[in-house]
């Protein structure tokens, strides 16, 4: 009835089914079509070049709005957004100054810290395993915020932290992120973080395999394996791709920069059926406190990518 | 004293775990290459096996309908290899590159097709997949001993018997062996056969016994590093199997490695021992193990006319 | 009973036979479309609209097609010496890393027209560098070109991830990617050089990088079949025993020919960081190497089969991008099944067609 | 009534591709009798007795065995049948041991050790009664030629073998073991063996045959009983033309000395001497013959003498130019100075099958005017090149486009020699100048080589033929064991003294 929107959405490498970042967006644009029942087309490239040209494609073909999903989008996405002034895009990760374009950042130091408190809560050994895919930048910010959390909750843990590896399959590569965990679990480790990709489903699996506690990211993984999942640090970029797309269908879409912290309820940890048994009241009361003072700014959880480096 | 005991049983352990597909892989390249047909297709038959491996395991709910599916699937490539390059003399290297990266491609579109995941199985739980057998925290499934036994089995067949004897011949002068009235391509069909059936079981071990289910290019080169033990093994079983396991001592070691400070030197650069394993088999190559002679009919293709 | 078998004319040989390659492979993979519930011909017609279709699609196959050609002689350079290089992936990666520390360093002291060709020649000198190392252990220490490219491509993969996040990241930036190029350091797009003489074409990722590549061709031509050292070179592939006969050094040959290849390979970079990116990012080979393989066995390692064959590679991967986009259940992959089965059916099944078509031949010739 | 015939062979036909290599051949081998064929190169003769064996498929015709059809489909029937083969080339397994090649293919079971034991009785067995002694457990690739070809032998009588098949047999020995051979074959026959026996040589063909077929272009052209012929009508029936076995040429006219080698050896990796102690002159306006049996340092002292292999120690000097460990030089650098080689092996090292005949013609020379000016290889000055070669030296068929592989063998050989002499060299080295190559063609190739002595050529032949050295040496050295164990001048030189030289039992 109304002049419904078209919208599009362009994913990052490693697809759609990514089980955590790309799958996150899926998730939410899922729901998007299931409330509005406006179809949503998307595609997923192969390498970095098909951004641009989906990009324009689907600006040529009237598409509205475009989420570009992922900070590697960014350059192609400054071109494409000047080319047509007047199709609305949404960018996830990374901020692209335009005036038609909507960008999307999370704090995922934040949400990291969170969890970094319940594993240190919840480890016996003082020992807590990290699982990374590739050494960049976006990946030391979870991982230092998950130190500091760590450290806040108890000061003598330790923190045992592996990459995958230096290729794109370092996201993609569940059987290098189990036996990466289990490496973490001979050195005592009983609790572990991935924040890997499809490569964190080998760490999930193995910390369940061990019958020691894992933590998801990006999505809520707590499903996976109920009983050893400790928890996820939720990224909501499903809530991100919900909004542009819902907020362009009632007319507020708005173009300029939105940092989603834990206040913005942008970033956050999962508690849900299928890990409330792992959640002590004790534990949860002391990450609800960490939650608050973050929020108040009373701990300020140190950012990675401000000055490259986790001090 | 217990400590000491601990750390070297899960060292062991876990060597043996990143060595079980090398070690299977470098058999099966073994019969293969023993018998002059060159495998560098290792990497995709024992991608195609564990996808294949996981998509019926999670089918059928069972692991070892599983393996058998990935042996199955890892035959049919070996077939096609054989095909391209003992009935059809083609080039067996290009053969094998082909193989990869139909096998990298077409696990995907297969996946995505049937399970809608991109390119994902289904997560294998219960008895869809093969579990520890003895001692929980090594993970020593089923396969981990056939892998161990496969190695005393292909040396006894490839120094004790017939079948190895003519293996042998048929790698180094496949001429003699054709005018002594043994089949050629025969033999090499079923040097090729046995390398489609450890292929298989590697990528069985893969996706349904070290893994829950198959991923994207799940292999990640280990065929590569196969290979490479079976040239620093000179093509004997037991020196093979030595290369496998310090590829996977080493891959212990490294994973112990990430971040640790080396004094004087700082940290460790994690690329760096990430690409260890290939930085060390180049040195090893270069340097250390000699000049290792390839069986001399290895890569050429039997022409004769009838 | 048996059909007399002749020996293929050569017209046979050269153009039927790597149609008929090309074919076989396209019918299969139309059997795995129809698989998976695609009508086959609405694919191949979507396919080849989304290939050249448009200026803009042309554009980007043409930016493919690119690629290829540098990839592909990058192959059948090494071919010719008997050499099987499977480390173009990695020598375009160090290659794209050579040409852009030429233009980081440069970039603000130097005119477009002298630091272009610097950087070129840094992308070039690079790859070669990269192809070297290889090159060498074949020569001097025997061990298998084949395996040591493999394992170099690995070891380019973690130098590059180790500089982009370590030394190069520009300050500030989320992802390991370098400060942008100064315009002196950008190979102008096609579509703004068109517009500069009068045509106006739709905006894509072909540049200038183009003519780089069809200079390449010419020149690997002249190379290989016009000089003398060229002849050695083929020489060496053919017959290492006859090429030290006839005075060669095979040791220098083969660094030679490997710096050639890897050079070629090199010039990936250069469309893609100067004339696409402009910055070193990561991980833009994204398979060029070893669709080089598959580039140089159809085009019969010869420069002219190379740009066709890398037009057909290039059409596909844009086409592919487009039927993707109108086919969900067409995942990109299916490309990557296509070039694999390119490369068996034209290379390691090549003699598939033969007998038939000899039988065929020779019938209608009675 | 006789006995049917141990083989009747009716009719046998055989292409490859557009190559009629066998037209309707048929002939009778007698049961315990030596048949010999006869022919000039590519005459079918290897092609029939493959076809026979199993391992070509015939196009037509009709194979039987003692009165009894018999397809032939692989060599297994033919192994089944009792018909064994020594092939021109060896077909054993370098790596193997005696016995393991002896083995491959009859081993008796699934398992092996069963039947190595066995099989070590039986070879002590046959060693006894044939008296052919070899170490069971020697690898082979250790053996010598001799040594290897009875092992050959071995194999073929320890699976039974009735009718036995040689290829060429004395291509590789020297006289004495030649002789032995022989020795062998009569043994065999005396037990009702029936052999075939394949050769270029004359002499062997009127020592030791009981019938002799003649093969040329496929088709047998004549039967002899060999007691009613003789070489020259062979040679004429072989060829289709009548033939000069003799090679007539004036008395050498010597000049300065060009080539002169001193204390040269050559150690390979292994630490095995290769050369030892080599001394040599050659003059201008002469033809020095090297003879030996193959692999006594022969096609060493040739890569040496042509830069493809730098000497250990010693040293020698070529148009002034001295060589030796710490100044090494290329082959390239030796044309320069007017050194030109003809290598043993026309395949491996003097062409490139893959390349045109015209190409192949340029193969040294490729960057030299007038072939290569500023940088750039010009097409047109090498065909023109290669067709006045080819109009030269009659290479047949006269296309500087074919491939040069697809040329037979002695076309090759003389496209190589026309290459090599076409620079009017001042040191010629030829090494195997005829090997395999056809009486026709010989004659041709021999007279060539005369004649560029005449012009003041200093030529250094190398060669396994005693009657090809003979005939064209001006002086023969003999080289045995790496070292040159004998001098002698042409005309005092007779085969005997020189095959026992050959052997290290002689020094002169
Ligand atoms: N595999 C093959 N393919 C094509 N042609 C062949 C093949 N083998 C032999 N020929 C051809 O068959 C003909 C007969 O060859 P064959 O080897 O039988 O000759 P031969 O009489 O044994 O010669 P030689 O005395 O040189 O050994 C030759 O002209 C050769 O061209
Ligand atoms: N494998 C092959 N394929 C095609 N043609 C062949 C093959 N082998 C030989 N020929 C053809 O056979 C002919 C003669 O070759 P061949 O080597 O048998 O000659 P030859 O005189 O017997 O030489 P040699 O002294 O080397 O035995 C050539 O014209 C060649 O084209
Ligand atoms: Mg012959
Ligand atoms: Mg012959």
């Amino acid at each position: 009835a109304q002049t419904a929107v078209k919208p599009a959405v362009v994913y990052a490498n490693g697809g759609k089914f990514d089980k955590s970042f790309n799958e996150g967006v899926s998730n939410g644009v899922e729901k998007f079509k299931a409330e509005t029942k406006i179809p949503v087309v998307d595609f997923e490239p192969a390498n970095e070049t098909q951004f641009e040209q989906a990009q324009r494609r689907f600006a040529q073909r009237g598409q509205d709005p475009i989420i570009a999903v992922g900070f590697s989008q960014a350059v192609a996405l400054e071109k494409v957004a000047k080319e047509f002034p007047n199709t609305r895009f949404t960018i996830i990760d990374m901020v692209v100054p335009q005036p038609n374009v909507q960008s999307v950042l999370f704090k995922e130091h934040e949400g990291s810290f969170l969890v970094g408190v319940a594993a240190a809560l919840a480890s016996k050994s003082g020992k807590i395993g990290f699982v990374g895919g590739m050494d960049i930048p976006l990946i030391r910010r979870f991982q230092c915020g998950y130190e500091q959390g760590i450290k806040y909750a108890d000061p003598k843990a330790e923190l045992i932290a592996n990459m995958t590896g230096t290729t794109p399959a370092a996201w993609n590569d569940p059987g290098r992120g189990a036996e990466l965990a289990k490496g973490q679990f001979d050195r005592g480790a009983d609790v572990v973080y991935a924040a890997a990709g499809n490569t964190g489903v080998g760490v999930l699996q193995a910390a369940k395999d061990r019958g020691k506690l894992a933590i998801g990211v990006d999505s809520n993984q707590n499903y996976l394996h109920p009983g050893t999942m400790l928890t996820s640090m939720l990224k909501r970029v499903d809530l991100a791709a919900y909004q542009s797309f819902k907020a362009a269908n009632d007319g507020t879409w708005k173009a300029g920069a939105q940092v989603l912290g834990l206040k913005e309820g942008g970033v956050d940890w999962a508690l849900d059926q299928f890990n409330e048994k792992l959640i002590t009241p004790e534990m949860k009361a002391k990450i609800d406190a960490a939650k608050a003072d973050i929020i108040s700014g009373k701990i300020v959880v140190h950012d990675y990518m401000s000055n490259n480096a986790c001090k | 004293m217990d400590e000491a005991f601990s750390f070297v049983f899960l060292m062991v352990a876990a060597t043996l775990r990143v060595a079980t597909p090398l070690v299977l892989c470098a058999m099966g390249g073994l019969f293969s290459e023993k018998s002059g047909i060159i495998d560098v297709g290792l990497e995709g038959k024992m991608l195609m096996a564990a996808f294949f491996g996981a998509a019926t395991a999670s089918v059928s709910g069972s692991a070892w309908v599983g393996v058998a599916a990935a042996i199955v699937a890892a035959e049919a490539l070996a077939l096609l290899h054989g095909f391209a390059c003992i009935t059809w003399r083609g080039n067996q290297v290009v053969s094998g590159v082909a193989i990869n990266i139909i096998a990298a491609g077409l696990t995907v579109v297969l996946g995505n097709a049937w399970f809608a995941r991109g390119g994902q199985t289904p997560a294998l739980v219960g008895d869809q997949r093969l579990m520890s057998l003895f001692f929980p925290t090594a993970g020593d499934n089923a396969i981990v001993y056939l892998a161990l036994l496969s190695v005393p089995a292909t040396w006894w067949i490839i120094e004790r018997t017939r079948f190895g004897l003519r293996l042998r011949a048929v790698g180094e002068m496949p001429l003699a062996v054709d005018a002594a009235g043994i089949s050629v391509t025969w033999l090499r069909y079923r040097a090729v056969l046995l390398c489609g059936l450890l292929a298989g079981l590697a990528g069985a071990y893969l996706s349904v016994a070290q893994g829950a289910g198959f991923g994207r290019d799940m292999t990640a080169g280990q065929g590569f590093i196969a290979l490479a033990a079976i040239i620093f093994g000179k093509w004997r079983p037991f020196p093979a199997f030595g290369a496998c396991l310090m590829f996977g001592l080493l891959d212990a070691i490294a994973i112990r490695l990430q971040g640790v400070k080396v004094s004087g030197i700082g940290e460790v650069p994690v690329q760096l021992i990430l690409a260890l394993p290939y930085l060390l088999t180049m040195f090893l190559l270069a340097g250390f193990i000699g000049r290792a002679v390839a069986p001399k009919a290895a890569g050429i293709p039997y022409e004769k006319e009838r | 009973m048996r059909a007399l078998r002749r020996p293929l004319p050569p017209w046979a040989d050269i153009v039927l036979l790597p149609v008929i390659n090309v074919a076989l492979a396209f019918l299969t993979v139309g059997v795995l479309v129809a698989l998976i519930g695609v009508n086959p011909l609405h694919a191949l017609k979507l396919l080849i609209g989304g290939a050249i279709g448009s200026s803009e699609s042309i554009g980007y196959t043409l930016y493919y097609t690119t690629n290829f050609i540098f990839t592909g002689l990058a192959v059948a350079v090494a071919f010719h010496a008997g050499l099987f290089n499977i480390g173009g992936e990695g020598q375009a990666y160090i290659g794209g890393l050579g040409c852009g520390l030429a233009v980081l360093a440069l970039d603000r002291y130097l005119p477009g027209w002298i630091l272009i060709p610097l950087a070129i020649a840094a992308a070039a000198l690079f790859g070669a560098a990269w192809a070297a190392v290889p090159a060498w252990m074949q020569a001097w220490r025997g061990s298998h070109v084949v395996i040591t490219t493999i394992m170099f491509n690995f070891v380019a993969s973690a130098l590059m991830v180790y500089l982009m996040v370590n030394v190069l990241i520009a300050p500030g930036s989320m992802t390991p990617q370098s400060r942008n190029f100064g315009p002196a350091g950008k190979i102008p797009s096609m579509h703004d050089a068109l517009h500069t003489i009068g045509i106006n074409v739709a905006p894509s990722a072909l540049n200038l990088s183009i003519l780089l590549a069809i200079l390449c061709c010419v020149g690997v031509w002249v190379f290989l079949w016009h000089t003398p050292w060229g002849y050695a070179l083929r020489t060496m592939g053919h017959n290492p025993e006859a090429a030290v006969y006839a005075g060669t050094n095979l040791k220098s040959m083969t660094m030679l020919a490997m710096c050639l290849s890897g050079g070629l390979a090199g010039f990936v970079g250069v469309n893609e960081l100067m004339g696409v990116h402009q910055r070193i990012v990561l991980d833009f080979p994204a398979g060029y190497g070893f669709a080089g393989i598959a580039v140089a066995l159809m085009g019969r390692s010869h420069p002219f089969g190379i740009v066709l064959a890398a037009l057909l590679f290039g059409a596909l991967q844009q086409g592919g991008a487009e039927l993707a986009f109108e086919i969900p259940s067409m995942t990109r992959e299916m490309v990557v099944v296509i070039q694999g089965l390119v490369i068996l059916f034209s290379g390691a099944l090549a003699h598939l067609p033969r007998p038939w078509l000899q039988s065929l031949l020779a019938l209608r010739s009675s | 009534m006789t006995a049917a015939p141990a083989i009747e062979l009716r009719g046998i036909d055989k292409r490859f591709g557009s190559v009629h290599a066998v037209r309707g051949v048929s002939l009778v081998i007698e049961k315990g009798a030596i048949t010999g064929i006869v022919g000039e190169n590519g005459a079918g003769k290897s092609t029939l007795m493959s076809i026979l064996y199993g391992l070509y498929r015939t196009d037509g015709g009709e194979i039987l065995v003692e009165g009894e059809s018999a397809p032939m489909d692989s060599p297994r029937d033919a192994i089944a049948r009792g018909i064994g083969m020594v092939h021109q080339h060896f077909m054993l397994v370098d790596t193997f041991t005696v016995l393991e090649n002896l083995v491959l293919g009859a081993e008796g079971g699934p398992l092996l050790a069963g039947g190595l034991a066995a099989a070590r009785a039986e070879l002590l067995r046959l060693s006894r009664e044939y008296g052919l002694t070899v170490d069971p457990d020697a690898r082979v690739a250790d053996l010598s030629v001799g040594e290897q070809q009875r092992v050959e032998i071995l194999k073929v009588l320890f699976r039974g073998a009735r009718i036995l098949i040689l290829d060429e047999p004395s291509a590789v020995l020297t006289p004495q073991e030649t002789d032995q051979l022989f020795r062998i074959l009569a043994t065999l026959k005396e037990r009702g063996v029936s052999v075939v026996l394949i050769t270029h040589k004359l002499r062997e063909i009127m020592a030791a045959t009981d019938c002799v077929y003649v093969m040329r272009q496929g088709q047998v052209v004549a039967e002899r009983r060999t007691a009613d012929t003789n070489p020259e009508e062979l040679a004429e029936l072989m060829v289709g033309r009548k033939v000069r076995l003799e090679l007539d040429k004036a008395a050498p006219q010597r000049g300065e000395v060009r080539l002169e080698v001193e204390h040269l050896s050559l150690v390979d990796f292994r630490g095995v001497r290769l050369l030892d102690d080599i001394d040599l002159q050659l003059r201008a306006g002469e033809i020095v013959g090297i003879a030996g049996v193959s692999g006594n340092g022969q096609t060493e002292l040739l890569q040496v003498l042509a830069g493809i292999r730098a000497p250990t120690s010693g040293r020698f000097t070529v148009c002034g130019r001295t060589v030796d460990a710490a100044h090494a030089i290329d082959p390239g650098e030796m044309r320069d100075l007017g050194l030109a080689h003809v290598p043993e092996d026309r395949h491996r090292q003097g062409m490139v099958a893959a390349f045109r005949a015209s190409e192949t013609s340029i193969l040294g020379y490729h960057d030299e005017p007038p072939f290569s000016h500023n940088y750039i290889l010009s097409n047109p000055v090498v065909g023109a090149h290669c067709a006045k070669l080819m109009e030269q030296f009659d290479v047949r068929p006269r296309l500087p486009g074919l491939l040069s592989g697809n040329f037979s063998g002695g076309n090759q050989q003389k496209l190589v020699l026309a290459r090599e002499m076409a620079r009017k060299p001042k040191v010629l080295l030829v090494g195997q100048p005829t090997r395999g190559v056809d009486i026709g063609a010989i004659e041709f190739i021999h007279r060539e080589l005369v004649k560029s002595r005449d012009a003041g050529c200093a030529v250094l032949v190398v060669s396994v033929e005693l009657d090809e050295i003979l005939s064209l040496a001006d002086r023969i050295l003999v080289m045995f064991a790496g070292r040159i164990v004998g001098e002698v001048e042409q005309g005092l030189a007779d085969e005997r003294t020189l095959g026992l030289m050959m052997t290290g039992a002689k020094a002169a």
